[in-house]
């Protein structure tokens, strides 16, 4: 089963080579434009899918995120506004994320709140404290964070726009990718990060403090959709508006799952998911089909539709055994 | 070197509303084997659990290598050389074996596990003791028996001079145990003490150097194999005296009730388990299956009962062709069910008595009628049922979680039996409790044979297929290499089938 | 009054209290005076009948959305699809409102929401399905299976059943006829009722019948329910249906006796409240009630808290989250009001949640 | 006059009540906002508030919670509050209603509705844009298609733009959310102008709220690419796009609320519609890009637009 997976995989690969090949000499700057956009769309559902992956390996469901999101966001645009750094706004997210990471740590794992209950008052408090205290006159000031081109590799036709001429969180995710998925499946922290999400009462017995790595896992994620806020408001879009997040916390999650809980796996779907959004658009902006945007716009979701299912079909992934549950001791 | 390895001294522990030790002393000595005695819920888990700083004493002092110790934590005793093999494996099922030895030991290099390193280290471990294992299997496809190993390895692994068994030989087959009371035996040689708890009495005098049995929390008596018989330590343990030999008269078997045909069925992983096996059951007699677990008896249970689906063959009740037939056909045809997995199938925790005691005939008059349970026949229901099999329990309202191992399973027992059965289907009807229980179910299983009812029991533990059995049928990777009359079915015997030799 | 009733009172008393002081606290910071506020808060929602009206009309799609969470909880599955759910049952039950006429009430009322609910079983439906025999996970399709109801109602709205009588430009059907509209009876809306009688009559599914034993069956132990002969995927599926009928009533609700019509973007965050309330319940249909009006009324006076005290309405959302945390996390409260810890009186949920 | 939420009872009440929306939206609640505060600012004693609509089934409890309080002029903000607001100008013949963006097609006494000719502005802008574009292709990156004036905008941008530049190749795209999102969603008007400049569009017109300005802010941040802005003189409301802004396709909301507001106070209000202004903002940094000839060309464009002689939206 796992050699035949790769070999899935590799005939994906080569798949999405050979057509994003063929459809470039077709049509240079349309193909550009949609995998520029796919890459784009996959950074945030990227940096969630992180943050809820490492909850749920460790047994924490976090359904938080969009509110982690939302208010992450928020406090990077209003540090940057005040103090005119991007880099301290960007900062300024990951703390606010890291401390919402530890507002859901010390209600799920410290008051043993429901974890469902303990998101949803992330989400709904996120909501209501942002756009009550939002002020609209306020501006970035200093602009958002720009490309970076990486030498003489942004110039490569197609790849390079792609992938090397890209923003700094961009890069950062991609870096953070790598980090993470070293981390989870090679360090110790993450061997006992795997093991207090599936049998943390075997952990306990080997002497792990089960609730204290929960605790400083949902934390620690935490910072990653705090960074994802930082990319939404200094990032991708340069501003806050309220609710701005629009969902994508849970299409993290969404991402995440649909990844099997593995960095390169979310970012694998993440990466689809932002290719049928940004073919979406393409469709629109270029007059592919005359139909209403009301049905082009359905594409991504109904099509996540159908590859979840159709990857259920071929081997169903199996949640960490004590996800969603409270560990007591002894 | 030192006089104790490990004592405690006056240890209370208290849980609302149950005192589960009572002022325990005991003592543990380099080189030795203490094995704990009691029935179901008599404070052995506990006080282990104690020794190995998973619980907090009320009272007491506990004592390792002559000193005082406050165990704040497991961390607290495996660093000072404990090692503990839980009741319920303490593993992590997706993770692979040298993983689990290590976890939370774990050798590193570059910051990251060195995983390597570690297996050396465990092949090492493990062709020292005599404890084979494949280090990169996964935990979740092995059997028991290595489930087990792994467990020995990771306390070895942490150097630990003593080591705590809670019922390490319940879910083993006779091989298996003996394999492990050698291995014990090894270990105590090179100096390392170890606490062994059981409820099977001949492995007790076959193994322990000092013997403890405890009551109602309490020990209530101290002992040395040389002194003691299997009857006295079982009355020692139940306070009355128990009948070890099942009493049953010889079998009257009627006509066949369980007829199987060459049916094939597959695991979890879609390999075929059960290949090819043909058997019947008739009325009135007792048919066991013997066989080392993993040999295809889960699955075989399971696609005669409806929980799972075979991929070939016939099997028919009473004459009905059911195969592939759903859960509820089957039972609608007379077929009683005790499951292997009490605690996966035969209960819902969070379920009151009441409730799990009509789990699966809920749906039928008179526990309901037109969609609308009848709860006050339902309560009448559950509490005959409790009567009955003196099920110990404040109420029938109580969650099933609140019950011990031995009163869940007489429970799903005494639901099985409070029908008219054609079949029963038993399949390790007595795992991990203690001996009173066992006497009790077994004496029930065999009134339904004498009822009339054809039993098939699939059991780990060949004493009991051997005692309760009229004929035996042993499974060997997945096939039906031999079927025994009771009289022929000597241990030694079914011990060779079992492991495959047909001559 | 019995003790214990007025202990499980207790607790969300104290917890709706606690949440209207810290949003007193940040009421104050704004430069505005709670009193006025808060009591024009409750004025807004109880003053008169119009209030009165407004709070049990607020109130009747968020017992729908609640009692489509909680009974989904029962049996191990999340619905996060309810504001689809809710978007089809509205668009369906304003369709055969409008767009048939001449039908008696009795004949008409009934048909137009059986629509909506036949919509919304289909959408759940979906999720279950898949869930059942692709184990396609629920949280994932009925995240999508939103986004897709939001697009496919808007396009019906502006399109094939667009009301294009007069000066509208509006994505709109038009008005449901008479024959087809919920009336109110004083203050007292009868979709209210409505939903009132479908939250204890999923109590005493859930409670007392042979198939709730198995919905529960399913959520508490899918290896046991199968031992006992429950068809597990069967379950599962019907009662993302129910689920998705429940809140799809909501939306008929909402279209045959508040708005009169479907209109593209006017039911939007319903169906997510939905969680919240029966996180407020504690998945207990009986508790989406009192959750639901507590919700309703805050909502219906926030207009008026904020004409009168300038403050902004957000601050409902506030209040409704810190509620939330209180409630979830029983021991602040007890421990505020010296009370005894409660053996298992801590929500569990999530349980549900890691068993795909 | 007081420019909070918070009715002042008493006075010359102005009220007006927001589409679902904030009035800081830097969007039409706002301009209203900014029309009905002007509007009070020239009556003495007169005081504004405003409440905000949660959700638009309050819309009529919201013009209600005005009427109680005694307003004499009550402003409804969007044609979402069309119908509350007839409803409401019959009950109350002595109260004088303001809808913007509603189209009154029986006139009532006491309700005027005010209304713009969003395509001419869309025209306009186009029409500079097919100018000043040196790739050919134009983008806009648009609210939602549910929404009437945004169609208008659209149409007429993309025709202005061939009507300059016959070459012109137009790509637009609506959200393709539902109309919950479609103006509150800056993250996909970025990437989605992104797209559009990747495929070599130089110029990008950001219409749809919060959706269009991150579409906006995104241009700002391509050298040498091009934006324009809608409804208001965005090169206020959305400091970030200065580097790229160029212009925006206005409709004086605030000017036509505060007009209206006179009107009214003046008692020489007409019920039935009014068409208030429309134009392109000032050029501010890109004074110096657009040529003279490109001026003329516009003014040509703008009298043929006032004349009938160009259809925006043949
Ligand atoms: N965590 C706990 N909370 C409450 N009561 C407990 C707990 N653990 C054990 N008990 C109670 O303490 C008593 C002793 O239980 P213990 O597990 O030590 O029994 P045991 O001798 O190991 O039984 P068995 O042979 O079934 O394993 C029992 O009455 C049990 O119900
Ligand atoms: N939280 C608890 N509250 C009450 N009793 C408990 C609790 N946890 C465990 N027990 C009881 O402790 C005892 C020992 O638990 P354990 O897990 O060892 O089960 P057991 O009785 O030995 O059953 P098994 O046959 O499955 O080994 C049981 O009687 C169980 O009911
Ligand atoms: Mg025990
Ligand atoms: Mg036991």
């Amino acid at each position: 089963m796992k050699a035949r997976q790769r070999q899935l995989l590799w005939i994906a690969v080569v798949l999405i080579v050979v057509l994003a090949c063929s459809f470039y000499s077709a049509n240079g700057p349309q193909t550009t434009a949609v995998l520029a956009g796919t890459v784009r769309a996959a950074t945030l559902l990227t940096l969630g899918a992180l943050c809820g992956m490492i909850g749920e390996r460790s047994g924490v469901v976090n359904i938080g995120i969009e509110g982690q999101f939302l208010m992450s966001a928020f406090f990077a645009f209003t540090v940057t506004s005040i103090t005119g750094s991007l880099f301290m706004g960007a900062m300024a997210g990951i703390a606010t994320g890291l401390t919402m990471g530890w507002m859901l740590a010390a209600m799920a794992v410290g008051l043993k709140v429901d974890q469902i209950i303990a998101g949803t008052v992330l989400n709904i408090g996120a909501l209501g404290l942002t756009s009550f205290f939002y002020d609209g006159s306020r501006s970035l000031g200093v602009g958002k964070y720009t490309n970076i081109d990486l030498g003489s590799l942004a110039d490569l036709p197609l790849v390079g726009t792609v992938f090397f001429s890209r923003p700094p969180i961009t890069y950062l995710t991609m870096v953070l990718l790598v980090v993470v998925h070293v981390a989870l499946f090679r360090s110790v922290w993450g061997m006992r990060t795997r093991a207090i999400g599936e049998h943390p009462g075997a952990a306990d017995t080997v002497g792990i403090d089960v609730l204290r790595l929960r605790y400083i896992n949902v934390t620690l994620a935490g910072g990653f959709a705090g960074l994802g806020g930082s990319y939404l408001a200094l990032e991708a879009v340069g501003t806050f508006s309220r609710g701005m997040s629009g969902g994508r916390g849970f299409l993290a999650l969404a991402v995440m799952i649909f990844g099997r809980r593995s960095p390169f796996g979310a970012y694998a779907a993440a990466l689809f998911f932002g290719f049928t959004t940004a073919l979406q658009n393409h469709f629109q902006l270029n007059s592919v089909f005359d139909i209403p945007p009301q049905f082009v716009g359905m594409l991504p979701f109904v099509v996540t539709i159908i590859v979840v299912a159709l990857s259920g079909l071929m081997g169903s992934m199996r949640d960490p055994a004590a996800l969603g549950q409270t560990y007591e001791k002894g | 070197m030192t006089d104790l390895l490990l004592a405690a001294r006056n240890v209370t522990k208290q849980f609302p509303g149950v005192l589960a030790n009572d002022d325990v002393s005991v003592e543990l000595k380099p080189g030795r084997i203490l094995a704990l005695l009691g029935e179901n819920g008599a404070g052995k888990s506990t006080l282990v659990n104690v020794l190995f700083g998973m619980y907090r004493p009320d009272g007491g002092q506990i004592i390792i290598k002559d000193e005082v110790v406050d165990l704040r934590g497991p961390d607290d005793a495996i660093s000072r050389g404990i090692g503990m093999v839980h009741q319920h494996f303490q593993l992590v099922p997706p993770m692979r074996v040298v993983e689990n030895i290590v976890l939370g030991a774990e050798p590193t290099k570059r910051g990251l596990v060195d995983l390597d390193e570690a297996r050396l280290r465990v092949v090492e471990l493990s062709t020292k003791y005599g404890l084979e294992v494949d280090p990169d299997a996964l935990v979740e496809d092995l059997p028991v028996g290595m489930q087990q190993r792994v467990e020995i390895l990771k306390a070895l692994y942490r150097n630990a001079d003593v080591l705590i068994l809670d019922e390490p030989t319940g879910v083993l087959t006779p091989q298996e145990a003996d394999h492990l009371l050698r291995v014990l035996r090894g270990l105590t040689e090179t100096g390392v003490g170890i606490v062994f708890i059981t409820h099977k009495l001949r492995e007790v005098l076959a193994i322990a150097d000092d013997i403890v049995v405890l009551r109602e929390g309490r020990v209530v008596g101290t002992t040395t194999p040389d002194q003691a018989t299997e009857s006295g330590l079982a009355e020692m343990m139940v306070g009355r005296s128990v009948v070890l030999r099942v009493e049953k008269q010889a079998a009257q078997p009627g006509d066949v009730v369980l007829q199987v045909d060459d049916l094939k069925v597959n695991d979890d992983r879609g390999q075929l388990a059960v290949d090819g096996v043909s058997l019947q059951v008739r009325a009135g007699e007792i048919v066991g299956v013997a066989g080392v677990e993993g040999n295809g008896q889960r699955e075989l249970v399971e696609a005669i009962t409806g929980l799972r689906h075979a991929s070939s063959g016939a099997m028919a009740i009473g004459g009905k062709p059911l195969t592939n037939s759903s859960t509820r056909q089957i039972a609608a045809n007379g077929v009683g069910h005790i499951p292997e997995d009490r605690e996966k199938h035969g209960i819902i925790a969070a379920y009151s008595l009441a409730e799990n005691s009509v789990l699966n005939r809920y749906h039928r008059t008179p526990f309901s009628s037109r969609g609308i349970m009848h709860r006050e026949v339902i309560y009448e229901h559950a509490q005959s049922v409790v009567e009955e099999f003196d099920v110990r329990t404040p109420s029938v309202t109580v969650a099933a979680s609140s019950l011990s191992g031995g009163n869940k399973q007489k429970l799903i027992v005494g639901r099985e039996f409070s029908e008219n059965i054609k079949l029963l289907v038993a399949a390790q009807p007595t795992r991990g409790i203690d001996i009173g229980a066992i006497e009790f179910i077994h004496r029930r299983i065999v009134e339904q044979r004498d009822k009339g009812a054809a039993v098939l029991l699939v059991s780990a533990e060949l004493d009991e297929i051997l005692s309760l059995a009229d004929r035996v049928a042993v499974l060997y990777d997945g096939k039906l290499v031999d079927v025994l009359d009771a009289n022929v079915a000597t241990r030694e015997r079914v011990g060779l089938l079992m492991a495959g030799i047909t001559d | 009054m019995s003790r214990s009733t007025l202990r499980s009172v207790a607790v969300p008393l104290a917890a709706v209290i606690l949440g209207l002081l810290i949003g007193a606290l940040l009421i104050v910071s704004q430069g505005a005076s709670p009193v006025t506020a808060y009591s024009s808060l409750i004025q807004g929602g109880l003053g008169d009948g119009d209030a009165l009206l407004r709070t049990l009309q607020k109130a009747t799609p968020l017992i729908f959305g609640g009692l489509a969470v909680a009974f989904a909880f029962k049996a191990g599955l999340f619905n996060i699809g309810g504001q689809g759910q809710l978007l089809v049952g509205a668009v369906f039950a304003a369709a055969v409102g409008f767009g048939v006429d001449g039908l008696p009430t009795f004949i008409h009322l009934p048909a137009a929401l059986i629509a909506g609910a036949l919509a919304g079983a289909i959408w759940g439906g979906i999720a279950g399905a898949l869930k059942a025999t692709t184990g396609a996970h629920e949280v994932i399709v009925t995240i999508m299976l939103n986004f897709v109801a939001g697009n496919l109602t808007d396009w019906l709205s502006a399109n094939p059943w667009k009301d294009n009588s007069g000066n509208n430009i509006v994505a709109r059907t038009p008005l449901v006829e008479d024959s087809a509209t919920i009336p109110t009876l004083g203050a007292v809306p009868v979709g209210f009722l409505l939903a009132v009688i479908t939250a204890i009559g999923c109590w005493m599914i859930l409670e007392r019948s042979t198939y709730g034993f198995e919905v529960r069956s399913v959520g508490q132990n899918r290896n046991a329910a199968h031992y006992a002969g429950i068809k597990v995927g069967w379950t599962m599926a019907s009662t993302m249906a129910v689920a998705g009928t429940l809140a799809a009533l909501g939306g008929a609700v909402e279209s045959l006796g508040v708005d009169g019509r479907f209109e593209a973007g006017v039911n939007v965050g319903l169906g997510f409240e939905g969680i919240t309330i029966a996180l407020l319940a504690r998945a207990n249909p009986l508790g989406v009630i009192p959750a639901a009006l507590l919700v309703g009324l805050m909502e219906a006076g926030a207009s008026r808290m904020q004409f009168k005290a300038g403050v902004a309405p957000e601050l409902i959302d506030v209040i409704q989250a810190l509620i939330l945390f209180f409630v979830a996390a029983p021991m602040i409260v007890r421990w505020l009001l010296r009370m005894r810890q409660g053996d298992s009186e801590q929500l569990r949920l999530g349980a549900g949640w890691g068993n795909s | 006059s007081s420019d909070d939420g918070g009715g002042v009872s008493g006075g010359y009440t102005i009220g007006l009540v927001t589409d679902t929306g904030k009035v800081d939206d830097k969007s039409f609640n706002q301009s209203a906002w900014e029309g009905a505060q002007n509007g009070a600012g020239n009556i003495l004693g007169a005081t504004a508030s405003y409440i905000e609509t949660e959700e638009s089934k309050d819309y009529a409890n919201n013009i209600q919670l005005f009427l109680d309080d005694g307003a004499k002029i009550i402003v409804t903000v969007g044609f979402g509050l069309g119908g509350a607001t007839i409803e409401a100008a019959q009950a109350n013949p002595d109260v004088l209603f303001i809808g913007v963006d509603q189209w009154q097609n029986e006139a009532l006494p006491n309700l005027v509705g005010l209304m713009f000719p969003e395509a001419n502005a869309g025209f306009m802008a186009g029409a500079l844009a097919g100018m000043l574009t040196e790739t050919n292709i134009v983008g806009a990156v648009l609210g939602t298609d549910l929404v009437p004036p945004v169609v208008f905008f659209k149409e007429g941008w993309e025709n202005g733009a061939r009507y300059t530049n016959p070459e012109v190749q137009t790509i637009s795209t609506y959200h393709p959310g539902g109309l919950d999102v479609a103006f509150g969603d800056p993250e996909w008007g970025a990437t989605t102008a992104r797209q559009a400049l990747d495929q070599g569009a130089d110029i990008i017109f950001g219409a749809g709220g919060a959706t269009g300005n991150g579409a906006l802010i995104e241009v700002a941040g391509e050298a040498g690419a091009l934006c324009v802005g809608v409804d208001q003189d965005q090169w206020f409301t959305v400091p970030e796009a200065h580097p790229c802004l160029v212009t925006s396709a206005m409709k004086l909301i605030n000017i036509g609320v505060a007009h209206l507001i006179a009107e009214a106070y003046a008692g020489t209000m007409e019920g039935g519609n009014y068409f208030g202004e429309v134009g392109l903002a000032p050029f501010h940094d890109f004074d110096g890009v657009v040529t003279s000839e490109m001026r003329s060309t516009l003014e040509e464009v703008m009298a043929g637009l006032a004349d009938g002689s160009i259809n925006p939206m043949p």
